[in-house]
């Protein structure tokens, strides 16, 4: 085995939560009256030192980056540079949102330059960075082009059209802006079905939303034709930004014929994921879109900056701009790399994708792909995530898309070098030639065993109190 | 290439597996496509990078702030830094591989932990994006939940902009109408609001302490009119005020949303971190993560995020939310945060945001030319203050004494926010000889 | 088993050597001649996102306090507060310390108001914070020592006394400054046998070092005594620092008679040790020795600070201040608990050590202790010690002293919780219970099993090179 | 008390078992020492306490430096901090249970196999406390090994005053002469050292770059010297100027001592971490701590600390030195520089120490009553200049541009020393204004 997790244990469980090491009930003092305070407060006690164990524990049963390869498609899990972590913690990053314009022109220039740059990279004309996620650029996106057709009397297209291969987040967000979604299928080569967009266009169609290359790492090579058509059934473009990471300096979705794109900055720009968030998805629009952009957006005015709201603005959809702190972080790395840098990571990405998919016994039936490749397990693809943990590795995304049989979409990034890409390589294929008794009884190097997830969610218990 | 770890021989060897000369050959797009541009973008050292980005940084003045308005800072101790960037946190993904994710998962489940004792409900999502976003979904869950007659929701008349805003881009999808409700001496008139409520209302909204900074004294009888209507009743507050306020579940709520970054998080413009409970039924209607404790193999308790059929990547577009991302290391953050403070050092936080605004209060109000604060009632953190002069001039004049205050638009009137916490309570008396400075000038 | 470190393997061995992951020969090229220059330089080659995990594996190879106690006597590894590295990390640690004084006028006042903290806790006229170290301090106070009785015409006192349980860095140092060591029993108590000082003591006496309480963790309850015949044969009275932590808020080392003494700052007043320094080891003297200290000194002058050298100054031990950052960090400390908090650390150092005591099986021969206690073992100590790493818990320092038979020497400080106290008494009572089979086979949940550290010694390979 | 961890239940427990009331009656300690008065420390919070301390560190001025003289600035890169302050590196303990510090214990081996790398030589110990120490400690193993006649060292006359101090200590015990040999045009005179050596010198030390910058150009010829007359060679160095040089080892040196702080280290008031190396005959009288490969009884590779019995708390008074606790961590730090600079990172960096200071020189040579470099030859990082006028005056002139120069003694010249590396370089030009500006107005 290639690694043996921490396991710390006590009284025959794993590390105990906070709260059973310790807590206390104290009775609330409080120069609010009575009726409007608490009697009680129960929350773990514990001094600094036992605090710092715990969470030391904690993360030492954790799996990051830092660990070594996290090889997710669609994730784009690269190595997050330290030193943005220094910038973040720069003083200048400690001012409030309400402030003057006036007195906080470092702020502003730093989102100016950003949206600036953003749009340079994607071919947008301009660039909102509120959107405090992926997701929520695309809902962000929705509702900018929702309002769009609205201003163009166009208010009755009532659906979003999507690939089968696309995001979940795809469905939901084009769901929660209140369009019905059209599934698209994809043709036997994994990529966007002509004719079925052809047939799906048309006067109700207000957006088709894409990610190219698509999550198979295929690019849609007819992205001319397929914008045509949209365009010309009068709906509109939406780049899902998750794939960016293989077109640095390649090509831009503006040049392409989109008219929204979001960016994840955790993704293609390097900031950590932090296990789930933050994250930031600035979205970036061609011209006729930009007055509809959230507010505010920041100009440069003779050398000052200043925010302002575009004129037919949809309003916001974060009280302030999102997680501020992701936003330096991305523009430190693309300051860090610069163009010659950015097409390197494009370059080196699709490079360790092709190398790695060389590599493996696994089919991968669809190509030429690009940064990602989904190969088809022979096993149960869940089974060879789990086994993979052993190897000291983690596995790559299972099951999906669901074109691909026993799917494991695999993303390893350009930071990952020869090695772990041998070393991802030689863990699917020993795992490929594990027999299933010994699959099935993975992972046992790990922190914990196997986890029963399904008897996990018939019987939910989410916090100390459900213990 | 800083990141990228090939040598030249490396590269070689690879390029040869895959059978190209240049990786350039391996991009499957058209010349059409082709960006042959630059983006006009300069390389920089890892120091000259940090040298620049500071650089940009140190631009914006150098001033004590007393703003709230939905941001507050609070001093967060070394040990959330230290801890947090340990890399297995910082550097990690969502827990789709539980097995070598519980330790995450475990903060995540504690984080869960806090929330329920701060609110009393019976589960606690682990993040939403602020609590604006939160709120959101709040309205959403309540659209999906409650079978009434018609979409509207009630929130206060002052509700701050920037959130109704985006209520406003969460309401429009579903076609939901946000209707206000009246204040009366800056809290809740609950007579207008019995008056604005009818069944076709699916929420109402209340936030304590609420915009102008005041703890709603009665949010019992604003309960019972939502509850006469059939309405989810949904409360916004934070949790460091939660610590010692009358937990929302105790007079009804049905949902708590707001501000958990004022654990963990100083004031890092505007970055917010959502808190969302509700009662335990609305359980399988819940947006967002959750992680539940489960059983491995070895029959040790084990965490993992569970009820993933309400989420986008497996139910799409019938899942709860789009969410995917969200905060979750900053709900981590605020989790040791809240650790380190312990019940007593919560409950003490709190006391600081009573017992500061209200001295500063008593402090303004001395001074010729200000009341403080304008509305009765006990504050938390912030207060309205009424000045004789221009509010503007008045901020405007503090700017010059190093100090960022603002004004505010309440109804009509020209008022004063100020906000005071455990980091500038120290800097109140330069706050207060720079107003009886202006004092003196007008 | 209540842990399970961490193990990275690759190739049948635990995690390579950074040179066995990558190494690159360049060619030096240098605008130097080439006759100054070397050809080739061999050393790692790694991209960051490697060397990040490397270093990430390895920590996680490794035990610290922030991983669980470190009861280890004499060392006093207690928690290292978090905020004193934020302290250490402020830009005003940036300074050159050829600076003018003038310049570094923040620097020079830390360095005063240290000086005179740890004046008025040891009882002492004068601090240096100079020694790098607390075997510097020693060197330093010996050094000091020497200089004064050859001032007083005194210079022909050729013996340093020093008792048979003290620490080895004081036989080592007194050495060092060319000394020749007198061993003094220990009596039955445990205690210096003051007949036997009595005898040895006398005109070749420079001085005598004791820490107090000793190494049993026992105090010299005869110290005025035992002063008294040394100052009567004309020598001097070190005070070793090592064991200061239990003396806050309740005794001076310059009220019991000592003219000098150390203080360890990482142990005292919980710098970092940072697995083997830096370390600081400031000394005071009593007023009559100050003239002898290091150069500089800082003193204030009407409000401001300046270096001077004292009249008759052994000169430097360090080029500089020693560990800078180390003073920064206890400053921060002493500031943060303040008397009260001084004083209960002492308190609770000494109640922690009684109450393990109190729990544990094995005998523990001497008493009554302080902040440590040495108890006996009825097996090898070594072996016991290998054992309690399975117990996730670092063990007591071992055979030492040796007037105990398999001494186990366990020291666990102020800021262990009754709670992690509770688990140390089981590991040594579960260890005690071990049979002697298992015992030889321990540890097994250890990054490494047992090492061999004899055939180590014997084939000595310490670099790459030698492998 | 912040770090004690008991509730007062919990306390009163544990005197239950010891069978006191009060932790005080636990103290065995004669009423007449007591200490009943007060330290006068007053209790922060940890906010307070780090407002105070940055308060006071906040007093020196703000200044760029072009200060060297054994302290040196690079730009230590963000991993370094982010790796070496991880918790179960800093505050371990020293490795007396290999078993649970195996990745301290193979950080510090890495840190040996770099410095045998730099140095040539076969043994390369863990860490000395600074530069000066170290070549203390050389001159302490010199007078074990060599069996000379007498007890003379030979040091440069340009040996910096501080490092010489710091050596007559080291030799005072064991009664050792350190002597001084002269130098020309600022480097070794070879032939007046070889005048002043004789067969009772024991060691003879040259260092490379030297006190006034100057790389040395004929070692061989000093080694010879040394060599003929039975002593030791011992080279000083650091680790960035031994990345490009000639390793010591190649022209006959026995020992090498210097700074490995120049990596992992900015500037922090004198801070150092003392390299130390020799030929593997001497490994036995080596002091300081040794870490070996060896094997568990797994059969794999693992680290001890080894050779021990060589140290005090095994040799007591027959150590090869007192040396305990040392700078670990920083060696930690310099490994992990390195690691992240890789060789071409490195010999970059040492080769903007070769330009940096050459074109400055150039630049401050062509002013109006400069001349710079004083010294023919090749300088590393630093170099000596003259000045027509007082350099005092000229100093102070550069302090009120926010620059720190230093002037020095040479030999009764009064001159500058000026320090040039890639943490300042930028800030040349403001340096060349500020002498501008003085040359016009003297």
């Amino acid at each position: 085995a290639p690694h043996q997790q921490t396991r710390w244990y006590a009284g025959g469980q794993y590390e105990p939560l906070l709260n059973e090491k310790s807590t206390d009930t104290v009775s609330v003092e409080s120069s609010l009256p009575d009726d409007l305070t608490r009697d009680e407060l129960e929350l773990p006690d514990l001094a600094e030192p036992e605090v710092t164990r715990h969470y030391t524990r904690l993360s030492q049963m954790n799996y990051g980056i830092d660990s070594g390869p996290i090889p997710l498609g669609s994730c784009t899990m690269k190595y997050n540079p330290a030193f943005t972590e220094d910038v973040a913690a720069h003083r200048g990053n400690r001012v409030h949102p309400l402030r003057s314009d006036e007195d906080k022109q470092g702020i502003l220039r730093l989102l100016y330059e950003l949206q600036e740059t953003l749009g340079a990279i994607g071919g947008m004309d301009a660039v909102t960075l509120q959107p405090p996620a992926g997701a929520a650029g695309e809902f962000t996106g929705i509702q900018v082009a929702k309002a769009y057709h609205e201003e163009q009397g166009d208010g009755s297209r009532s659906e979003v059209i999507v690939p089968e291969s696309a995001h979940g987040t795809n469905f939901a967000s084009a769901a929660m802006a209140g369009y019905d979604v059209v599934e698209l299928p994809s043709n036997e080569d994994g990529r966007v079905e002509v004719d079925a967009l052809e047939a799906a266009a048309g006067e109700d169609t207000a957006l088709l939303m894409l990610t190219n290359p698509n999550t198979l790492g295929l690019f849609e090579r007819d992205i001319e034709a397929i914008a045509e058509i949209v365009h010309d059934a009068g709906g509109l473009l939406y780049y899902d930004g998750a794939n960016l990471n293989s077109l640095l300096g390649k090509a831009r979705p503006g040049d392409m014929g989109f008219d929204i794109m979001h960016f994840n900055l955790h993704k293609t720009f390097a900031t950590p994921h932090g296990g789930g968030g933050p994250g930031q998805g600035p979205i970036g629009v061609v011209a006729d879109l930009a007055p509809f952009l959230p507010t505010p957006q920041v100009r440069e005015v003779d050398g000052d900056y200043e925010t302002y709201e575009p004129d037919r603005s949809i309003g916001r959809v974060h009280e302030f701009v999102g997680n501020w702190l992701v936003l330096v972080k991305a523009y430190a790395y693309i300051l860090r790399h610069g163009d010659d840098g950015l097409e390197r990571i494009s370059e080196t990405a699709v490079l360790n994708a092709n190398y790695l998919a060389s590599r493996i016994e696994y089919e991968v039936p669809y190509g030429p792909f690009h940064h990602e490749f989904v190969a088809s397990a022979d096993e149960d693809a869940a089974d060879v995530a789990k086994a993979m943990l052993d190897h000291g590795v983690h596995p790559p995304t299972t099951k999906w898309p669901e074109i691909v049989d026993e799917a494991l979409m695999t993303e390893p990034t350009e930071t990952e070098s020869k090695a772990r890409l041998d070393d991802l390589a030689a863990a699917f294929d020993a795992v490929a030639a594990t027999g299933p008794a010994e699959l099935a009884e993975a992972p046992t190097t790990t922190t914990a065993r196997r986890i029963d997830q399904a008897s996990a969610a018939r019987n939910p218990r989410l916090s100390w109190r459900d213990l | 290439m800083p990141y990228v770890t090939h040598s030249e021989a490396e590269r070689s060897e690879m390029l040869d597996a895959v059978g190209v000369s240049d990786p350039d050959d391996l991009f499957d797009i058209p010349d059409s496509l082709r960006f042959d541009d630059d983006y006009g973008i300069e390389a920089h050292s890892e120091r000259g990078t940090r040298a620049a980005v500071e650089g940009i940084l140190e631009e914006s003045a150098d001033l004590t702030e007393f703003l709230g308005g939905g941001h507050y800072d609070h001093y967060v101790p070394s040990v959330v830094d230290h801890l947090s960037l340990r890399g297995e946190f910082l550097t990690s993904y969502t827990q789709y591989q539980p097995e070598i994710t519980q330790g995450f998962l475990q903060a995540l489940f504690e984080f869960q932990s806090l929330v329920v004792e701060l609110t009393g409900l019976g589960v606690a999502n682990c993040s939403m994006y602020d609590r604006s976003t939160a709120l959101g979904e709040a309205v959403l869950l309540a659209d999906r939940v409650r079978a009434t007659d018609g979409d509207r929701v009630l929130v206060p008349e002052n509700l701050p902009a920037r959130v109704r805003s985006v209520l406003d881009n969460y309401t429009d999808g579903p076609d939901i109408t946000v209707d206000t409700y009246p204040t009366s001496e800056g809290t809740v008139d609950v007579d207008g609001l019995a008056a604005a409520v009818d069944d076709d209302v699916s929420l109402v909204y209340a936030a304590t302490p609420n915009a102008w900074g005041v703890v709603e004294p009665d949010l019992d009888a604003v309960s019972d009119v939502a509850d006469d209507h059939g309405a989810l009743f949904c409360v916004g507050s934070d949790a460091v005020a939660l610590s010692v306020l009358e937990p929302p579940a105790a007079y009804g709520a049905d949902v708590v949303v707001g501000d958990a970054g004022v654990l963990g998080l100083p004031t890092t413009y505007g970055m917010g971190l959502g808190l969302f409970a509700c009662r335990e039924e609305f359980l399988r209607q819940v947006p967002g993560r959750l992680v539940g404790a489960g059983e491995d193999d070895a029959g040790n308790r084990a965490y993992t995020l569970t009820l993933q059929t309400r989420e986008q990547h497996i139910r799409r577009e019938r899942a709860t939310s789009n969410i995917c991302t969200n905060q979750a290391w900053l709900a981590l953050r605020a989790a040791i945060h809240a650790a380190w403070l312990g019940p007593d050092g919560l409950t003490d936080l709190a006391e600081e945001c009573v017992t500061g605004i209200a001295e500063t209060c008593a402090r303004i109000d001395e001074l010729d030319g200000f009341d403080a604060p304008v509305h009765d009632g006990h504050h938390f953190r912030e207060a309205l203050i009424d000045t004789d002069a221009p509010a503007a001039d008045v901020v405007d004049h503090c700017r010059h004494a190093g100090l960022a205050v603002r004004a505010v638009d309440d109804g009509g009137e020209d008022r004063l926010a100020v906000c005071v916490t455990d980091t500038n309570r120290a800097r109140v008396d330069e706050l207060i000889d720079a107003l009886a400075g202006y004092g003196g000038a007008a």
